[in-house]
């Protein structure tokens, strides 16, 4: 049996090589950069071999779908090369979705079905061809039935994806006005002098854009 | 009555009910509160006296508003409760009266304190495990080996109920602003009457160069009319057009400059 | 040896075991956040077996500096709690949670699906405000179905993230919980001569939250 060498400075002797091993297993996993020797014998406890137990680790992965690797002057683990396909539909770029966008999808998941005359409404601005195609083609909106008013316009609702999304489980599980109010996330912070936030539903729309001040 | 009770009570308990008084803004209401009281009785929460408890709050209540401490309205409305809590453990049951039984009402009261108390229990259990990012760890660098580049737009519930809230309270306290939304721009009408320009040999009215949708609805009118009229001007000064109007407020016309 | 069973559809055999355990391995290790099976049978090629593979792999980590763990419907490899002390640099300070809000969070995992209501008759205590908003935040919680009462309250449940936050598999693993069940500290006990619960008239969703996990 040969005892690992302890330095004459430890108190404790070092950790067994296996253990040694699965520290630096979990050191190498939780870190974004490869780590160099010295950075591993630096957080592993005194006495231990790091190289000797990278060595282990090493061979321990061989074959492996995951390998451990040099990298510059570091290690670290790296997909195995051949497996490389398996990555492939990983590399998503993510964009926080435009005001515009999420104010439209907010209107339509809470008012749902609504149509782009009734979006233009509640903003007050008008909404852009490519904000609509966004999110319909996020599979985030759909089209509804056309409502039974003049021109037969089309309606939006929110999709089974928009509610994977989202974490819901159908759109009226949405909370209210009264309900955000009184969760705080809504600030009820009035401009002074202007009347208190009204206790409304979510149904009764006052549709109040302000175009309708220009109206004759 | 509770008078009595204060000069029987020892002069730690006395204490420690001081202590309680100065500390009324610790407390997370009157069941945190009575669940403090309920440790001095040093039993299981199931063997609790809920009449002693019962006094116990009430005595704190007396106290408190001898000190003046102001205490919130709903310290207050337990402290009624329990006193009528207490007339139905004390008086013997009247079998005329309706309704649940003191002991039901009691029974009741401590299941409640022993649910608050086991939900501490629980929350300090969850707590102490180990967590995430503080005693265990996720892949550092996840890897993303890109071939196919897709871009993910990303929205979270809060993102979207927040947009809501905002859209909704907006009127609340929105300072007065032009609405962009039957505004016809300048840059739009130039644009638009240099193209058509070209083709314009006869006179025709101004109202005829508007665009399509911004006829008829006056605010939209308006504005077109106004940026369409301003075109005009630059494009006369630029030479490339003729304007004629026979009589203040009559019908303005265009049309393209001859050899232009 | 059996062979992995290949679905007719598909022309080609599926891989051996050993490499389909090596493809989820690589494709775990890839991801910071937990995966589902569909999600990795998604990645496999035809006719694999992610579930078996799975299995294969949890115990050939089982020991490691790192091991592989179920998050609700996902898996993920994260590293032994054990070795935490290691891990000094990657540690993220989270943001200290008030009293109310370690509170609120254990009344929406233990009584879930909880309405604001519920949290506030168990403490006693109005829901501050912005502490469900935190909670919602952090992505520990989410919004549930609404509750079939009057009123229609809005309904909490815990999310995947909290139960990768705190190690747990699933909400039935909660700490305590089928002691507190046993007690009866999870019914819902309205006080004597109050009005009974509502029940909900939505048959499957009963009120009993939690407790209904046990029922067999």
């Amino acid at each position: 049996m040969d005892k690992p060498v302890t330095p004459p400075q430890s108190l404790f002797p070092a950790p067994p090589m296996a253990e040694q091993e699965r520290m630096i297993e979990a050191i190498l996993f939780a870190s974004a950069e490869p780590q160099t020797l010295a950075q591993i014998s630096a957080r592993l406890p005194a006495g231990c071999d790091a190289a000797e137990a990278l060595v282990h680790l090493r061979t321990r992965y061989q074959g492996r779908g995951v390998t451990l690797g040099r990298v510059g002057d570091g290690w670290a683990f790296r997909t195995a090369p051949d497996l490389g396909w398996l990555m492939q539909t990983e590399r998503v770029e993510t964009r926080k979705l435009s005001r515009a966008a999420i104010e439209t999808l907010a209107i339509i998941a809470y008012h749902q079905p609504a149509t782009r005359a009734e979006i233009e409404e509640i903003r007050g601005v008008a909404v852009s061809r490519g904000t609509i195609d966004q999110l319909l083609e996020m599979d985030w909106i759909r089209l509804g039935r056309r409502r039974m008013t003049p021109g037969r316009p089309v309606t939006f609702v929110v999709t089974e994806e928009f509610l994977d999304h989202f974490g819901l489980e159908s759109a009226r599980d949405l909370p209210g006005l009264k309900e955000l109010r009184e969760a705080g996330l809504l600030d009820a912070r009035a401009m002074p002098g202007a009347p208190a936030p009204e206790e409304d539903d979510e149904d009764d729309s006052p549709r109040s854009g302000q175009s309708e001040l220009f109206e004759d | 009555m509770s008078e009595d009770w204060d000069t029987q009570d020892s002069i730690i308990a006395r204490r420690e009910a001081e202590a309680l008084i100065v500390d009324v803004d610790g407390f997370e209401g009157p069941l945190d509160l009575l669940l403090t009281l309920s440790r001095t009785q040093k039993v299981d929460l199931r063997r609790i006296s809920v009449l002693d408890l019962a006094e116990q709050y009430l005595g704190f209540i007396e106290r408190a508003r001898s000190l003046r401490i102001e205490l919130a309205a709903d310290y207050l409305v337990m402290a009624a409760w329990l006193a009528f809590l207490k007339s139905r453990l004390l008086l013997p049951p009247d079998p005329t009266e309706e309704g649940p039984s003191g002991e039901e009402l009691a029974a009741h009261l401590a299941w409640q304190l022993e649910r608050l108390q086991a939900m501490r229990d629980v929350a300090a259990r969850l707590m102490g495990r180990d967590q995430k990012g503080r005693d265990f760890f996720a892949r550092g660098a996840p890897e993303a080996l890109a071939v196919s580049r897709k871009t993910r737009f990303e929205a979270s519930l809060i993102d979207l109920m927040r947009a809501y809230a905002r859209l909704r309270t907006r009127d609340d306290f929105r300072p007065y602003a032009f609405d962009r939304s039957d505004i016809y721009p300048y840059e739009a009408a130039l644009a638009r009457l240099s193209a058509l320009v070209p083709g314009a040999s006869d006179w025709t009215s101004l109202q005829a160069w508007l665009p399509e949708g911004w006829r008829g609805v006056p605010a939209r009118q308006r504005s077109a009319i106004a940026s369409t009229f301003a075109a005009t001007l630059e494009l006369a000064k630029q030479g490339q057009i003729e304007l004629r109007q026979s009589d203040t407020f009559a019908p303005l016309h265009l049309r393209r400059k001859s050899g232009q």
